[in-house]
């Protein structure tokens, strides 16, 4: 974990509200793993306040990338970032997907902008068969960057399957769930609650990445806990998580 | 001109520089060893210790709001037990200067953490927390009534001989009425301040923004009202304060030195910039040089008042 | 949807809509009025008005803070007679709802303002203020002592039988208190709340930056603390609220509606945005068009919190 | 006394530090006067929170122009504005130099960014007979921009008269002062107030434009008193002033 400067090169558009942010960042560029995360000083200033939390989307060489959409103050200002603007960036932070596993196939689970972490995931998933099945509110916010073997699903049906994604992958489990399949998910709290019930029944392992309001993001404020579904504790999400595996949270 | 000395004392309590870091901030200190060096800061105030493990508030416990942030963390914290075992050894090794703020629901329970944490020879002070405005039992109600602020110091006083630091509440008429009773019950200082109580609500579900409704305002917002309170006692009471409040860099810090602090705190500026605690040292240091302060100590209540 | 309904009742005062623009940020209304048509808000409440007239504090008297502002303004202000020969007038030839903000040194200065002041039939009611940190001899020390404030209250309310709205001070430990004994002595509604008490130096002159030494802050940083006392009242005390700090936009207003608030009034954001108060009330209408609420006022205390 | 949204396009560097920032503002343009000002919201957030007062430093049609200094976070927002970005600007505010008296001769004392208003008030006595004196920290800091027949002082002697304005004046008062010659001042308060004791001294009108903190800057906050030396009362800078006559006021 580092607080690095980081070099803007270039902000484009993915989508008229999404925003792909492309920076030289050799340290963390070297230590990052798919869904661990930065906490970014949007401004010189202390306004706004508070860091942002942001997944590492994708990295190239001595470049990182994130991805994000304009929700409200901090990302806005990070959409307005020009090349060679300085970000003071901590990272990488928290405990990324774990790799560590036997298995065979990757299934990627995306709602809206929890698509982020998975170019990077894909990445280094290469030697494995990945399904990616990423939901959208609609047309406008269907993001393939970085992705495989992408199914779509939108909420109005106005591109892919009309749904969620959760409903998405019900229709296609047989196709692609077998015993050495591994659920990666990303997304909004409902949709990763969904998405533990749908392991639990298909008895499948998930890993779901989280997301949590944020101050410090490395654990010194206790500021994004999440309840242990064993014991009556609770996880900090920044610090034991963001990701955690299907079983292990009450979300 | 030489290097400008910038220890200071409080009462029995010595420090190499008057950085301290604000409890609740900086959790037991291991996050934060990796970007300040806690050898070379004031001393580390330890995350509110009570005497059995608390879980904390349920999530959302945090909301960013304007130059501030609202906390309800609900005292989270390991425990006595925990706290002595794995997190003092941890600290003792940095070689950094543990002061254990306690926090409790029952006077009884102040002095039994007290009585039990004052063997620990590592531990070079107690800050008492008699003033979160997080937890249902205790906390707020001690530290707006001044009567129980004293009977609290004065039981605590009588189990240790090491330096004691009441840490008041903000959330009150006339805080140098409290830090008076502090004075006068044997404490060694007075930290001044904690948060203010404040709430935001969701305007589209109604709900609090924070699950505890209420929670803490701290960072650059409350400054104003901080350096105020430090001002009022250092005008009326004759104790060494700890100026805490919205402090991000050296300049907020010799401000409270010169409203009448003998040493701070930094909390809030922790989770946004983990190296501002060596970065205001060093800005102290300058800051001595350019104005020729030889002894950063005379800083302390230098203000000059109109007539 | 058709045009949702904005009236607001607080015991005798009705309003058109809650939006009131704050004592002391307007003045008599005259520049304000460039920006802000005076007939489409709830109220103005003027400038806190004392039997004599007032020359204020000597410069300097604001200064910026993080998200914030304190002043020290000394309530100046061009005394009672001047006050109802000169600008009632104008405020009555803009068909303005006009609230009189009423601030005194001592009890029978505040019976005699009210008096005098109860013939003139273009003000529709009275804001006592209880709580102005910036005058030595009374202000804040009324404002922070309960038996005062019920002194006042019913001294006051004895001689009009037009709306009376106590003004509370943010300085005190449990507002509730105050709000209470306010509705025990017939007051209409309160006012929550008046500026936070805070102060600020120059780290190269050591001197504070204003020259009454103390201000007052106001702005967004004091928001969420507004609100928490805006919420404690409501759910302890049963008497109409007016919010009031850091009240930016139409968001801001309705929080502090939700938080309990009856009606709101905004000062600060008058110096940033002159045009703010007519902003703020479309945007209300806005806000209750989308959300089908027909009639305003039943936002007020519509919170929901977890149990 | 409009709030006008206007719109930059240009901000030049005269000095390494000073600035000339050019706008669009037709309706402001068209009613300001020398040594009015206009309120600046520098940011579309709230921010810095308050507005910042700047003179109105020349006119060209619908354009205006603003002179400042690099001084903190307002003017820092300021200086970095691109051609196109929008300003929220309240103006014309308070009363300028007054102008209706008989006089041929106009004496312009400036003292560091004092210089700013003078430019429009140069253009306004074309007829007249202008001597100009501007004082400044050092070399890196004499603006000359717009100003006639200038002399200048510096503190530390690196570029013509070596010491403050008001010294260079006296050196030079012989040559310059008749009976109809009015002084137009504009400094750092320690300068105007040296300009009051110059004139009483010489007997000769001065206007001084004076500078004090601001919250609105059009009359409803009362944050800008200065007292009257003839009555026991406060003026207002914004309303009231920020111009007056030397004998008016107490700084
Ligand atoms: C571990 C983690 C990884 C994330 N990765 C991404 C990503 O790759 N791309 C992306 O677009 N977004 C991501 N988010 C969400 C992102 O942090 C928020 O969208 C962002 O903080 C909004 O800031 P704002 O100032 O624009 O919004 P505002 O609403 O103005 O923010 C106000 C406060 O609320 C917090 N906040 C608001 N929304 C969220 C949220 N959804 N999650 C957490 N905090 C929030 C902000 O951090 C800030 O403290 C991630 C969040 C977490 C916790
Ligand atoms: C009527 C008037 C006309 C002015 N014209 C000019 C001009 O043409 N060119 C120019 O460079 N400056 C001018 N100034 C001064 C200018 O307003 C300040 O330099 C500016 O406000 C500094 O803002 P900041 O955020 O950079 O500094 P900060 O120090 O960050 O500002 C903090 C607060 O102090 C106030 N402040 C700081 N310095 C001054 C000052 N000297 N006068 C008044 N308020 C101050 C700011 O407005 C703000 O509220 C004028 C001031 C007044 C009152
Ligand atoms: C997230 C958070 C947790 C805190 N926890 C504690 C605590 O456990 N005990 C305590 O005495 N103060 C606690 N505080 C208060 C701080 O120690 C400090 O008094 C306050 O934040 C004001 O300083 P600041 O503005 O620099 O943050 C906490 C503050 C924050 C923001
Ligand atoms: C410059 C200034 C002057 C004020 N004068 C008065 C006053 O005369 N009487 C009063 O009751 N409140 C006065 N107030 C307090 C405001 O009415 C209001 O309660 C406070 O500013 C909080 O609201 P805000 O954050 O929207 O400004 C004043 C506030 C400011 C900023
Ligand atoms: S965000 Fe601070 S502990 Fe997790
Ligand atoms: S700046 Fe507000 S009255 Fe002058």
């Amino acid at each position: 974990m580092v607080n690095e400067k980081i070099i803007v090169k270039s902000v484009e558009n993915l989508q008229p509200n999404i925003y792909l942010l492309k920076a030289e960042a050799p340290i963390i560029a070297s230590q990052i793993k798919p869904s661990q995360f930065c906490n970014i000083k949007v401004s010189e200033s202390y306004f706004p306040l508070l860091r942002r939390p942001f997944s590492v989307c994708d990295v190239e060489g001595d470049h990182i990338y994130f991805m994000f959409d304009v929700h409200g103050v901090g990302t806005k200002i990070l959409s307005e970032k020009k090349s060679g603007d300085i970000l003071e960036v901590l990272g990488p932070l928290g405990n990324g997907f774990n790799l560590n596993k036997k298995f065979t196939r990757a299934i990627i689970l995306a709602g809206g902008l929890g698509v982020a972490p998975f170019p990077l995931l894909t990445k280094s998933l290469s030697d494995k068969d990945i399904h990616t099945f990423i939901g959208a509110r609609n047309k406008g916010y269907v993001v393939e960057y970085g992705l495989k073997n992408i199914k779509a699903a939108t909420d109005d049906g106005s591109y892919g399957f009309h749904g969620n994604v959760v409903q998405l992958i019900e229709t296609e489990k047989k196709n692609v769930i077998n015993d050495t399949t591994i659920i990666f998910a990303c997304g909004p709290t409902p949709m990763l609650k969904a998405v533990q019930k749908f392991a639990m029944e298909n008895n499948i392992e998930a890993q779901i990445s989280t997301e949590c309001a944020m101050a410090c993001g490395f654990g010194i404020c206790q500021g994004c806990p999440v309840h242990s579904s064993e014991e009556d504790k609770y996880f900090l999400v920044c610090k034991d998580g963001p990701v955690f595996t299907a079983g292990e949270i009450e979300l | 001109m030489s290097q400008p000395n910038l220890r200071v004392k409080l009462g029995k309590l010595e420090l190499k520089n008057p950085l301290l870091l604000a409890s609740g901030t900086v959790g037991y200190g291991n996050e934060i060893s990796q970007f300040t060096d806690l050898s070379k800061i004031g001393a580390i105030i330890t995350k509110s210790v009570s005497l059995k493990p608390r879980k904390g508030n349920p999530p959302q416990r945090i909301v960013e709001t304007a130059s501030g942030m609202l906390n309800a963390i609900g005292l989270a914290n390991v425990g006595l037990e925990v706290f002595i075992k794995e997190k003092i050894p941890f600290l003792r090794d940095l070689k950094s200067t543990i002061i254990c703020n306690i926090a409790a629901s029952s006077i009884e329970e102040y002095v039994e953490c007290t009585k039990t944490l004052d063997y620990e020879e590592d531990i070079k002070g107690f800050e008492i927390n008699v003033s979160c405005p997080n937890v249902k039992e205790g906390g707020l109600e001690f530290g707006n009534n001044p009567s129980a602020v004293g009977t609290i110091t004065e039981k605590v006083r009588a189990v240790t001989d090491k330096p004691v630091i009441i840490k008041l509440s903000p959330n009150v008429s006339r805080i140098s009425e409290f830090a008076e009773v502090a004075r006068a019950e044997g404490a060694d200082a007075v930290s001044v301040i904690n948060t203010l109580v404040g709430t935001a609500f969701d305007i589209w579900s109604r709900k609090p923004k924070i699950a505890n409704i209420i929670g803490g305002l701290s960072g650059p917002a409350i400054k104003p009202v901080a350096l105020a309170k430090v001002l009022e006692i250092s005008r009326n009471v004759d104790i060494p304060i700890i100026g805490v409040g919205g402090i991000m860099d050296w300049k907020d810090a010799v401000e409270f030195m010169i409203a009448g602090a003998s040493a701070f705190q930094i909390g809030t500026v922790n989770f946004i910039n983990p190296q501002a605690g060596i970065e205001i040292i060093e800005g102290l240091e300058k800051y001595c040089r350019q104005n020729e302060i030889n002894d950063l100590s005379k800083l302390t209540a230098s203000y000059e008042l109109p007539k």
